[in-house]
């Protein structure tokens, strides 16, 4: 099923053109949105909600053109923003449950999903208070219950990861899977490309407000060839990798120190003969993935001028 | 002498407790503050950076107590954590006039303000006004604005907020050759795979105290209440656990045919690396792949921080 | 007995109309202003003018000694509402419910939560501009007809209304008048600034500067008085006379009603601007 | 404390300030007697005016605008502003970690300040005095000059005080514009006309002791209370400066920011 399908969608921000006939056809599921600063994602988010208009091209949500439809769509959309969201002098429930109401549920209704959805995202007892008092991490919970209040098809999220600790962070990336397990679609937009690679089927990477690269993650990652990382503890560091060079095995590094090695078929045999025999002992042995990050970094054209 | 030393510093913010009792040395090289949201890192950061005093205890910074105190500042750059920030003025000129306050003559402030700006990729943005810039830029300018003046100590507080991939990996390796050069780096962060490549030294802070200080193999070994898991990818699991069964030291051993994969968990993770290169070695076995999951230190937090 | 389900729902429930939505942010926004005791305080304050006239109306009727100077005519409550004005009550309330009303949105994020719902930029400064309205009929309107009661149960006869069959539509007019006036503009100020002080400090400084420069002007001139047109409490004071039927006295009301009315559309412009704008949205 | 430093705080907030889009409507506001000097002399031209002194006029039009209104105005929008300008911005960390003393760094902002709004209050006030006076005749505005000497004197004392107490409230108040706008508007305008001692903690009763053409508080508070002489009143006006910029300096030095 078609989510979101652009057509030469040209957007201007001031005097900068940050969409540039953006043709798109997304199908529903969690969608990572990528992209460098001041690629668009911010811009394709707010375009589709109505905030911002398209100079040319036309863009059509769930089935309903953008623009034209204004509320009608965003009866069906959820916008989780960027930036910290709080109406002074309310407590989260009362946030979200004001937020159920605008969002078209009878005062009732918008109080009792209000619970609802703020236990799912996991606040209990502190949706009594105040969310200007709030961490980040229940900030942020609170958002994603607001975004979620109006029961939307698609929802928007702009960064939800954005300021959490290790374990909230784990804890949104999944709800945002649960979500989609609903069958809510979500466009994850975010700069962590690990978030992108743990809950989303696919990805789209803008780049100067250019398609770059979209496709199914799960292709995407896919290594051509047996390349594998591996690490190593050794006595003498430095003497395994020369043993892997000596035999002629194509060796690269990681940034993260680990060495990548091509072998012609699964590892055998021969790497634990090697290891042995230069003192090392093989801790690490995994068949590499590419990762996002390099694929990322390869898409987009990385010393161009990033200005806005 | 440390560079930066905590003798038994509290503080509190009326009732709240934001850091107790914390003693820590800092030495050159990059040391990363790992903790969960109110643990305490970014007072600790403030009172290192003397924006805060301590309740109680004393902070040292170079030998001195560093609230606003202007010689600590000649030698300290500080990335703060992000908030608003709205200069209404171009990027160069606002690091110009920081490093015109650092008594830099003018012609001197210009080349370095410029210099600063190249080094996090905002030469072509130098002219524009601060307001518009995007939040990663603003992240951009914060780090230039840290280092102009070519700081012995720097802290960062979540310095990778806000910019994309292409700056994290740029600023990471900027933190990393800031260690290496000597350099005191504290770097408070909430991605625990981007802390890995910048630094193995790392503070473990939880509700004010901290919970572990040093390098993070060093701790995982130390935390003998967690056993080891390792992975282990086979064509035939059931021959290797058979294999494996025997062994002491093992906690528990389970396998899948399915997913061809056995999983043990061992308080001796050197034993049995040793002994798997045994068995395919003496005994024919073959293994495909092996990874262990849990000795990184994103393991090591949810450990320690109990979630 | 069944595992219940806690996973994210969905609802299944119907919607209500697109005005029940401007309504929740109204309900919402006043029931805060009711919850802070500085603003009770301050509608109380504004009360005191109201006793003082009823104790007037009683006076006149009860003690015959006194009938010669405190006298009750249509003219009470054209000055009782003017004098809302002109002494304050009108513009303070104004102040506190209106200077922060749309800036704090803006700078707290919620009006980019606001308008990702499906209401229009109207549904939400209509839910913006009626707490400023009412709160505004509290000290004009409601005290006037408040009067209205007073008068009627110490009085024996329907006097006032029978000169003035048309008063209390006239009280009503003029309040929702001054109502409108002063909520328009005082939201238009506020969605010019993120910051409710500096939107409260405009406010302020345009509804008092106007008068106090443009006197100043006149005393300097040495002209008798300025055109009430000009200054904006001035003009509100000088419309008055259009609604209680008395165009012949003051300045030129028709000239008030003018200037009053082109500043409200400025405002409106404004407001459209403003809140069209993608500016506000980021 | 290097005077460089802080001439370099002082040099770097005017211009601040002097782009902000805050200074378009304080220009505004403290355009007002050059508006009403012009309106005037077209009044004067059509024979709307009636007749009177020209510096009559002037000396009406410091007593009801320049100095009641637009001085304490353009005071309070900026010297409330002096810490939280920067609080809000988020630009306060950083100058707070460079090698600069608290105390040096608030006294170049605070100067910066002074010299901004003497610079939006001083021109418009001397041209109005031109445009009203010098028609009379050169004659006339070499007498009335000294009067013009007094008044800058007068408004460069009471903007000095006016912006240490707002300086003051706006470092250590969380809402220095409620505070500085009761101040003028309330406290001032009630002092005034009550008898007693409450006028002495005004900068209206000085400001307007100073000026030479009479007080131009309402006749009400002229019945109540005689003005403080000359020497009074200039060194009340410089004490009340030095001891609340002193004061705020000193606060800045102790906050935690």
């Amino acid at each position: 099923m078609t989510l979101l399908r652009t057509h030469n969608l040209t957007v201007r921000y001031g005097n900068k053109e940050a969409l540039t006939s953006l043709s798109l056809d997304i199908d529903a599921g969690v969608i990572g949105l990528l992209g460098p600063n001041g690629a668009g994602k911010s811009t394709l988010l707010k375009t589709l909600l109505g905030f911002l208009e398209p100079s040319r091209g036309s863009a059509e949500v769930l089935g309903l053109p953008i623009g034209k439809s204004g509320a009608a769509l965003r009866q069906r959309l959820g916008y989780f923003p960027e930036r910290p969201v709080f109406v002074p002098g309310l407590s989260s429930i009362e946030t979200v449950a004001l937020a159920g109401e605008i969002g078209g549920l009878a005062r009732g209704d918008a109080l009792a999903r209000a619970h609802e959805v703020l236990w799912f995202a996991g606040l209990g007892e502190a949706r009594y208070r105040l969310v200007e008092e709030f961490s980040t991490g229940m900030q942020q919970r609170t958002k994603l219950a607001m975004s979620l209040v109006h029961d939307p098809d698609f929802v928007l999220l702009d960064e939800p990861t954005s300021g959490l600790d290790p374990v909230g962070r784990r804890q949104m990336l999944d709800l945002v899977r649960q979500i989609g397990e609903r069958g809510v679609s979500v466009l994850l937009s975010t700069h962590l490309l690990h978030d992108v690679e743990s809950v989303c089927d696919s990805v789209v990477l803008l780049d100067k407000g250019k398609l770059a690269l979209h496709g199914k993650l799960s292709e995407l990652k896919q290594q051509p060839g047996w390349v594998y990382e591996i690490r190593v503890r050794e006595d003498e560091p430095g003497t395994f990798r020369k043993a892997l060079a000596e035999s002629g095995l194509l060796i690269e590094e990681g940034r993260d120190g680990q060495l990548r090695i091509t072998l012609e078929e699964r590892p055998t045999r021969f790497l634990f003969e090697l290891a042995r025999a230069s003192g090392a002992e093989i801790r690490h042995l995994r068949r590499f993935e590419r990762s996002l990050e390099e694929q990322f970094l390869s898409a987009v054209d990385r010393d161009a001028p990033r200005d806005s | 002498m440390s560079v930066i030393a905590l003798e038994a510093v509290s503080r509190w913010y009326g009732n709240v407790l934001g850091l107790s009792r914390v003693s820590l040395e800092f030495e050159p090289g990059v040391t990363a503050l790992l903790g969960p949201n109110g643990a305490g890192k970014s007072t600790l950061l403030k009172l290192v950076t003397g924006l805060l005093r301590p309740s109680a205890g004393t902070v040292s910074v170079l030998g001195e107590a560093p609230f606003a105190n202007p010689t600590i500042y000649a030698r300290l750059g500080l990335v703060p954590e992000e908030e608003e920030f709205r200069a209404r003025v171009s990027a160069v000129d606002w690091l110009e006039y920081l490093l015109r306050l650092h008594g830099f003559g003018e012609a001197d402030a210009a080349a370095r303000a410029r210099k600063a700006l190249s080094e996090v990729g905002l030469d072509s943005a130098a002219e524009t006004r601060v307001t518009t810039f995007s939040r990663g830029m603003k992240q951009r300018l914060r780090i230039a604005q840290a280092v102009a003046h070519d700081p012995d100590i720097l802290v960062f507080d979540e310095p990778l907020t806000g910019l994309d991939p292409v700056g994290r990996r740029d600023v990471i390796d900027s933190i990393r050759r800031w260690g290496s050069q000597g350099k005191t780096v504290l770097v408070s962060s909430h991605i625990l795979h981007e802390v890995e490549l910048m630094t193995r030294e790392v503070v473990l802070m939880n509700a004010g105290k901290v919970m572990a200080s040093g390098n993070i193999h060093e701790i995982r070994r130390l935390m003998e209440a967690h056993p080891h898991r390792i992975l282990i990818t086979t064509p035939d699991p059931k021959r290797l656990a058979t294999r494996l069964i025997d062994q002491d030291g093992l906690h528990s051993i389970s396998f899948s045919e399915e997913r061809s994969q056995v999983e043990l968990e061992t308080q001796e993770p050197d034993r049995f690396y040793a002994l798997l290169t045994e068995l395919v070695l003496d005994d024919a076995a073959t293994i495909h792949e092996i990874s262990s999951p849990d000795d990184n230190l994103e393991a090591v937090f949810h450990y320690l921080v109990g979630k | 007995m069944p595992l219940h389900d806690l996973s994210y729902q969905r609802f299944e429930g119907g919607r209500t109309e697109q005005l029940a939505r401007s309504l929740a942010i109204a309900r919402m926004t006043t029931s805060l202003l009711l919850k802070r005791r500085s603003f009770l305080l301050l509608l109380c304050a504004c009360w005191i003018p109201v006793i003082a006239r009823a104790a007037q109306i009683y006076v006149a009727r009860y003690v015959p000694q006194a009938s010669e100077f405190v006298t009750v005519t249509a003219r009470l409550w054209q000055e009782f509402l003017t004098q809302q004005v002109e002494y304050l009550p009108v513009l303070l309330v104004a102040l506190y419910a209106g200077a922060g009303a749309i800036s704090t949105d803006l700078s707290s994020g919620a009006f980019v939560a606001y308008l990702s719902k499906p209401i229009s930029r109207f549904d939400y400064f209509l839910g913006k501009a009626i707490p400023v309205f009412l709160a505004i009929l509290v000290v004009t309107l409601v005290p006037a007809l408040a009067l209205f009661g007073v008068y009627l149960s110490v009085a024996n006869d329907f006097g006032v209304l029978e000169t003035a069959p048309l008063l209390p539509l006239s009280v009503i007019a003029y309040s929702l008048w001054i109502g409108l006036y002063f909520t328009v503009f005082v939201l238009a100020i506020s969605c010019l600034s993120r910051s409710g002080r500096v939107a409260g400090a405009g406010f302020v400084a345009l509804a008092l500067g106007s008068g106090i420069v443009l006197s100043g002007m006149m005393a300097a001139l040495r002209l008798p008085s300025p055109p009430a047109s000009l200054s904006m409490i001035g003009a509100t004071i000088d419309s008055a006379h259009v609604f209680f039927g008395n165009v012949s006295s003051g300045d030129t009301p028709y000239l008030s009603i003018v200037a009053m009315t082109s500043l409200m559309l400025l405002s409106a412009f404004v407001l459209r601007r403003r809140l069209g704008s993608a500016e506000v949205a980021s | 404390m290097s005077t460089s430093r802080l001439l370099l705080v002082a040099q770097w907030n005017f211009s601040q300030l002097l782009w902000s889009p805050r200074t378009l409507a304080m220009g505004v506001l403290a355009g007002t007697p050059v508006l009403i000097a012009l309106v005037y002399r077209a009044a004067v031209l059509f024979e709307i005016a009636p007749k009177g002194t020209d510096f009559g006029v002037f000396a009406t039009l410091t007593a009801t605008v320049s100095f009641p209104f637009v001085a304490p105005m353009l005071s309070l929008f900026y010297a409330s502003g002096v810490t939280s300008d920067d609080v809000e911005a988020g630009t306060m960390r950083y100058l707070l970690t460079r090698p600069i003393a608290r105390s040096e760094l608030l006294a170049g902002k605070m100067l910066g300040m002074l010299v901004m709004v003497l610079f939006l209050f001083l021109p418009p006030f001397v041209i109005g005095f031109y445009l009203i006076v010098a028609p009379s005749g050169w004659q006339e505005v070499g007498t009335r000059f000294p009067a013009l000497l007094w008044d800058v004197l007068a408004g460069i004392l009471g903007l000095f005080a006016y912006n240490g107490l707002f300086s003051l409230a706006g470092t250590v108040l969380k809402r220095p514009l409620l505070f500085g706008l009761f101040f003028v508007f309330g406290w001032q305008a009630g002092a005034a006309i009550v008898p007693g001692t409450a006028r002495y903690l005004t900068i209206t009763h000085y400001l307007s002791s100073l000026l030479p053409h009479g007080s131009f508080q309402g006749t009400l508070a002229r019945l109540m209370g005689q003005p403080s002489s000359n020497t009074e009143a200039i060194l009340a006006l410089l004490a009340i400066g030095l001891g609340t910029h002193a004061l705020a300096i000193w606060v800045f030095t102790q906050k935690e920011l």
